[in-house]
């Protein structure tokens, strides 16, 4: 899922700045599980944000509310009566609620209150590691189920770079060489023949973001 | 939820006979009396007698108040004595909330004035927080009398003895093609003259024919799930589909295991472990001979090079030295860093080798070893023997040294904290020496455990614990019935985001994720037919309402009924 | 007066801190009277909202009063309640509180002294340090 | 099935544990203590933490002692005591004298669970207690702990800097006729030790011992964490004598260095003696009662089987608390065995 933490406080602090009725809105979906942008993290937050501007002297009133999913405008609406009354409004969903919000609400400034890192996996409680880059070619196929464009410093296709030490990446060097995970699993599953097998360059521009942002449309599924 | 005005509150002042007069002073109670909701303010002496709660009860059948606040002592006393008199009160319990004003107030601060002052707001607070409070129910689950126990040695056949001797159903499993373990290997036991053998066989016969244990023998578990009441094992079957055996509780006496320590001179034929020396003490004649046929004369304990904080060697050394001493006419030297002499009767049987002339050598520094002639020396040097700063070593040629094997961690241990759910600190012994679970109550309700897989003691110690950890399992059986009380973690199914924090953190496994919610956060419902989404849900069996999953929620799905977040709010001062 | 009593929250744990506070008084001992005490079922029911709630209602100090690492009856609640303070400790410094006013402390059933000192220690630190600056 | 109820003589921490277990398994029982209060020796000490527990088990007492008093099941007769025992087995009827008064109270089983009596240290002139001030015992530290929560000198009130545990006094000493070891002491004192330290860095300390003995599964993690502090002598050696230094509250001491072998003199300025476990006074008189054998140190040894007699706890010979109370539960099973099972 997506996985986001808090910004830095004063940074929020500094945009909130002119303002001193707010709407803050959570999501109980990816940034709850997170935990950086639930119902939990919305008393928190406020709690923290109150706290500072009372000491500087400079009172904000929070609304505080939490969307079921804000990447849905159904539940978005929900928002409508807060956000009548408020100045600005900050969101701690991932980018996306944040746009879905400032969509929904043109007339009122919408700022974000996470940064949306990456896509990925819970390792524990607490830990969270990259996954998926939505390169929107998915090759796991190849690669035994291990992306080396998400796990890759390099994001190279075929094969580890000359720097690939004792099985870890040169880059970051407590993190294990994706490369190697992948030969590993590959010969764990008897297809180590796949390590020859050439992958070609992404076409980034195609598949990607880089050729401007994606959509999806399902005609079986729109009304 | 109804407008607080709609409550009806209850005081009941508790004068602690006497001991609260200068803080409940008349003006006191007129305050009391006076603040809202309070439908009245009684006074008792001495309320947490049988008459004061007697008093308390008939008060409350009148119906004028619907929920009720004790001003006296510390609110554990109330619930004491509440629980003792199996008090009825027309009130659920839960309807009740304790100002404590007399051990934190009138007894801690010690100004009368700024103790009523204290006294007062802790009241006014009280009275206000009983807006939350609502009525817990109370549950009960039938509990067969049966129960699990793990590992076939002796302190699994004892405990299986001792359940069902007390009427309890027993399947014994064991990984192992027959029932037995270590203990089979000691020839005599330290503190009796009784023969282990013949002793340890009458233990292994009453367990295969008591009518109430099923022994199951080559039995490698594959999984363990369920709660009190209803734990499942699943083994590992032949065709890979295990049978599954049920229980209501299990109980773990897997042992530990022994690893050779090979340090020394390994593998030389004057070189043994100390079950070989059993094995030659038990079938030995008068005079002891070794694989070439030569009459042992000196025989050396090497103690403490290994499992130096456990006594077992240091047991076992000492009366077999005696023996040796005694039935052989052997030269014996007992070389340790310190001897363990904390078992019962052990430092008189110390004295008696010492003085039947068993030499008993002391080191900081640990022996060497060398051959000599075909036998072992030892060199090693006696720390009371330095004089001046100088230290004098001496030699013993030994044709027999009996170096002790290493005690580890059992390699089940791992599977099993894992297939459980229950701690495996660093050093690989099951749970932690924690003194809240009393040694052997694991931390999942309904499960013990006991002997060498907690870490090895010696049989004696091991056998006392098998019955304790069987005491504990037969508590919980003995009423055929377990009854709780709500007041328990509840997660609302419909805010749950199955985030699986709260079924990660859980230090009691209370928590399970099944499919049972009409909706979740990522849907809110319309699926037809019987279709249920997944979500976290606490058993309440297991749960023993810390709070730990409610302050983890990400998405506030999780209540404390007994101390909401509500409550903690109002008592902070919102 | 009221900037010479400093206002103390302790949130105590049933199974350790709330025992030894209601020692206190049997050892005659005191305590002051802006203590407040809230009982917890466990340490591990304290989340770091509840520690920035007391603060933000105008709580001087907070301690937390939880019981000896390795001696919770929930195995782990005294270490997810000191892993929360941490969150708390970062928080605190950027919104202008001194990481003073935060304290956890470990005892047992049968430390009452030590609850009364601990309590005392905090209240001297916390008239040397002044009100919370919310006030 | 026959009646279920049973008498428990000695409301220490074994006879309240085996109240509890019983009445966890639906048996009524009745504890028959001495003193005015339950919890025994170990109803006084302290808690021996340092950064983390020591696993003393001292906070567990208190927790039990609060338990027993919420359950039903469970009649405490403080400041009382057991006068005498007719009847069969099974049968018991007891004679016991509580506050002045007799009374008979029927039992299908008895327990004993008398515990031990504490050494007496004044029977080794030698090391001054009770004419030196700063010469405590390990109980007497254990009280101050609890009470003041923390050590001081007893002359004057001052932090001491350094300290010094005797163990075996009472114990594994032939002169006296102890010849046993009380199991515990080592335990107690390095527990101590390491709470003392981590309360005051600045008390050096000091152990004087025979034989380190183990107590328990933390003990190996207990000994590494005091050989690793610098603050924490252990000294394989036992001083001969304490001697007083005039007005001085200092105590001097002359001992066996065992690095050098050499015969060596300190001062230190609280003396604490590890005081061992001997059989209670009247163990001989309850025996007596009870027709229960006591073996050569004075500790009670197995009443016949079947008796319907049981033994729990340190009366059987030294147990910590957390023995007592394994021990504790082991007899309820037995006891709920004999009753005829669940």
């Amino acid at each position: 899922m997506i996985k986001a933490e808090q910004k830095p406080v004063e940074e929020i602090l500094d945009f909130l700045d002119p303002y001193n009725k707010i709407l803050l809105v959570g999501c109980n979906a990816c940034v709850a599980v997170c935990h950086a942008g639930g119902e939990k993290e919305v008393g928190l937050l406020a709690s923290a944000l109150r706290m500072a501007r009372k000491n500087a002297g400079k009172r904000l009133e929070i609304l505080e509310d939490c969307s079921t999913r804000q990447c849905e405008p159904e539940f978005v609406d929900e928002l409508g009566e807060k956000a009548g009354d408020v100045e600005a409004i900050l969101s701690i969903a991932c980018g996306v609620g944040v746009q879905t919000l400032a969509k929904r609400f043109p007339e009122i400034p919408v700022y974000p209150g996470v940064n949306t890192k990456f896509m990925g996996e819970t390792e524990e409680v607490g830990v969270w590691a990259e996954r998926c880059q939505a390169c929107g070619n998915c090759i796991l196929h190849l690669t035994g189920g291990i992306c080396p464009v998400a796990r890759c410093a390099k994001q190279l296709l075929n094969g580890p770079c000359g720097g690939s030490q004792e099985g870890n990446c040169e880059i970051k060097k407590d993190v294990p060489c994706v490369w190697q995970q992948i030969y590993d699993r590959l010969k764990a599953i008897g297809q180590l023949h796949r390590m020859e097998q050439y992958i070609p360059a992404k076409k980034w521009g195609q598949e990607s973001r880089d050729s401007g942002p994606r959509s999806i449309v399902r005609e079986d599924l729109k009304l | 939820m109804r407008s607080s005005e709609d409550f009806r509150i209850a005081v009941f002042v508790d004068r602690c006979e006497g001991t609260l007069d200068p803080l409940l002073d008349e003006e006191m109670i007129t305050y009391i009396s006076g603040l809202p909701q309070v439908v009245f303010c009684d006074q008792d002496e001495n309320l947490s007698s049988p008459q004061g709660l007697e008093k308390l009860t008939s008060r409350l059948t009148t119906g004028q108040a619907d929920r009720a606040v004790i001003v006296g002592g510390s609110p554990r006393v109330y619930e004491q004595s509440f629980r003792r008199l199996n008090l009825e009160t027309p009130l659920n319990p839960y309807m009740f909330l304790v100002a404590n004003v007399r051990e934190q107030v009138a007894w801690a601060i010690h100004d009368t004035e700024r103790a009523r002052e204290k006294a007062k707001a802790i009241i006014a607070k009280t009275i206000k927080e009983t807006q939350f409070l609502s009525p817990i129910g109370r549950e009960k689950v039938e509990i067969p009398k049966e129960a699990l126990v793990i590992g076939g040695s002796i302190v699994g056949i004892r405990a299986a003895l001792a359940l069902a001797e007390a009427n309890i159903r027993v399947i014994l499993l064991t990984r192992a093609k027959d029932i037995g373990g270590k203990a089979i290997q000691l020839a005599h036991f330290y503190d009796r003259p009784d023969d282990v053998s013949s002793w340890f066989m009458e233990q292994v016969e009453r367990v295969k024919n008591h009518p109430k244990i099923d022994v199951k023998t080559s039995a490698e578990l594959k999984g363990i799930e369920g709660y009190l009441g209803n734990y499942r094992v699943t083994l590992r079957g032949p065709l890979g589909k295990g049978e599954v055996v049920k229980g209501s509780a299990v109980l773990l006496a897997s042992g530990y295991d022994v690893v050779p320590n090979t340090e020394g001179i390994f593998g030389h034929r004057c070189f043994i472990f100390p079950p070989q020396m059993e094995a030659m003490l038990r079938d030995g004649g008068e005079s002891l001979k070794d694989e070439k046929g030569k009459v042992i004369k000196t025989v050396t304990f090497i103690l403490d090079l290994v499992n130096e904080t456990i006594k077992i060697d240091s047991a076992n050394a000492v009366k077999n030295a005696l023996l040796l001493k005694r039935d052989h006419g052997c030269m014996v030297y007992v070389v340790c860093r310190d001897l363990k002499v904390s078992l019962d009767g052990m430092e008189k049987q110390y004295r008696e080798a010492r003085e039947m002339g068993v030499i008993f050598i002391k080191y900081d520094n640990p022996p060497r070893f060398s051959l000599v002639n075909g036998q072992i020396n030892v060199e090693v040097g006696e720390v009371s023997t330095r004089m001046m700063g100088e230290e004098y070593t001496v030699s013993i040629l030994s044709d027999l040294v009996v170096m002790s094997e290493q005690f580890v961690p059992s390699r089940d241990n791992e599977m099993l904290a894992h297939l459980l759910d229950i701690p495996l600190p660093q050093e690989g012994y099951l749970m932690d020496d924690n003194p809240q679970f009393t040694q052997v109550r694991a931390n999942r309700r309904g499960v013990f455990l006991a002997g060498g897989c907690r870490y090895p003691q010696p049989l004696d110690e091991a056998l006392v614990e098998a019955e304790a950890a069987a005491s504990g399992v037969t508590e919980l059986l003995s009423r055929g019935l377990y009854e709780y009380d709500l007041a328990v973690a509840e997660i609302d199914p419909g805010k749950c985001a199955v985030c699986l924090t709260c079924f990660r953190v859980c230090p009691h496994s209370a928590i399970v994720v099944e499919p049972y919610a009409e909706k979740n956060i990522y849907s809110t419902g319309g699926y037809e037919g019987d279709f249920k989404w997944r979500a976290a849900r606490v058993l309440p069996t297991q749960c023993y309402g810390c709070g730990i999953c409610v302050s983890s929620c990400p998405t506030k799905a999780i209540t404390l009924k007994h101390l909401t977040d509500a409550e903690i709010s109002l008592q902070l001062g919102a | 007066m009221e900037s010479l009593s400093p206002r103390i929250v302790a949130f105590c744990c049933d199974k350790s801190g709330y025992v030894a506070a209601d020692m206190v008084g049997k050892l005659g001992m005191s305590l002051p009277e802006s203590l407040e005490v809230i009982r917890v079922p466990c340490a591990g029911r304290i989340d770091a909202f509840h520690m920035l709630q007391a603060l933000e209602n105008g709580a001087d100090g907070v301690l937390i009063f939880a019981c000896h690492e390795e001696n919770c009856q929930s195995l782990s609640g005294n270490l997810i309640v000191k892993a929360r303070m941490g969150y708390v400790y970062g928080m605190m410094e950027k919104i202008g509180f001194e990481r003073e006013r935060l304290e956890l402390c470990n005892v047992a059933t049968n430390n009452g002294a030590k609850f009364a000192e601990a309590v005392q220690r905090k209240y001297d630190d916390l008239k040397r340090l002044g009100p919370s600056p919310l006030k | 099935m026959r009646d279920r109820n049973a008498l428990i003589i000695g409301g220490g921490i074994a006879g309240v544990t085996v109240a509890l277990e019983l009445a966890e398994m639906g048996i009524s029982s009745t504890i028959v203590e001495r003193e005015s209060r339950l919890g025994g020796q170990a109803g006084v000490f302290a808690c021996k933490a340092s950064e983390k527990c020591n696993k003393c088990f001292a906070c567990v007492v208190d927790n039990q002692i609060e338990e027993v008093a919420r359950r039903p099941q469970v009649t405490i007769m403080t400041e009382s005591t057991l006068g005498g025992v007719s009847g069969e087995q099974g049968r018991f009827k007891a004679e016991i004298q509580s506050n002045g008064r007799r009374m008979l109270l029927d039992a299908s089983a008895l327990i004993i669970t008398t515990g031990v009596d504490f050494f007496d240290a004044k029977r080794k002139p030698e090391y001054g207690y009770g004419i030196f001030q700063n010469v405590i015992t390990a109980h007497d530290l254990d009280e101050m702990l609890r009470s003041k929560g923390g050590v001081h000198r007893p002359s004057d009130g001052g932090v001491p800097s350094k300290i010094a545990f005797f163990q075996c006094v009472g114990s594994r000493d032939e002169t006296i006729g102890h010849l046993w070891c009380s199991k515990v002491c080592c335990a107690y004192a390095l527990r101590f030790m390491r709470t003392i330290r981590h309360g005051n860095p600045e008390i050096q300390t000091s152990f004087f011992y025979i034989d380190i003995q183990p107590l328990g599964r933390s003990f190996e993690s207990l000994l590494q964490s005091c050989r690793q502090d610098e603050g924490m002598r252990l000294i394989r050696s036992l001083p001969s004598k304490i001697y007083g230094q005039g007005r001085s509250t200092h105590l001097r001491m002359r001992f066996i260095d065992p690095p050098s072998g050499e015969i060596v003199e300190e001062e230190f300025d609280l003396v604490v003696l590890s005081i061992g476990m001997t059989p209670r006074q009247d163990a001989g008189r309850i025996a007596n009662v009870l027709q229960i054998p006591t073996n050569e140190e004075g500790f009670y040894g197995s009443p016949p089987e079947n008796s319907g007699v049981f033994l729990s706890g340190a009366c059987k010979g030294p147990r910590d608390i957390g023995s007592s109370m394994v021990d504790a539960k082991a007899t309820a099973q037995k006891i709920v065995q004999y009753l005829g099972g669940i």
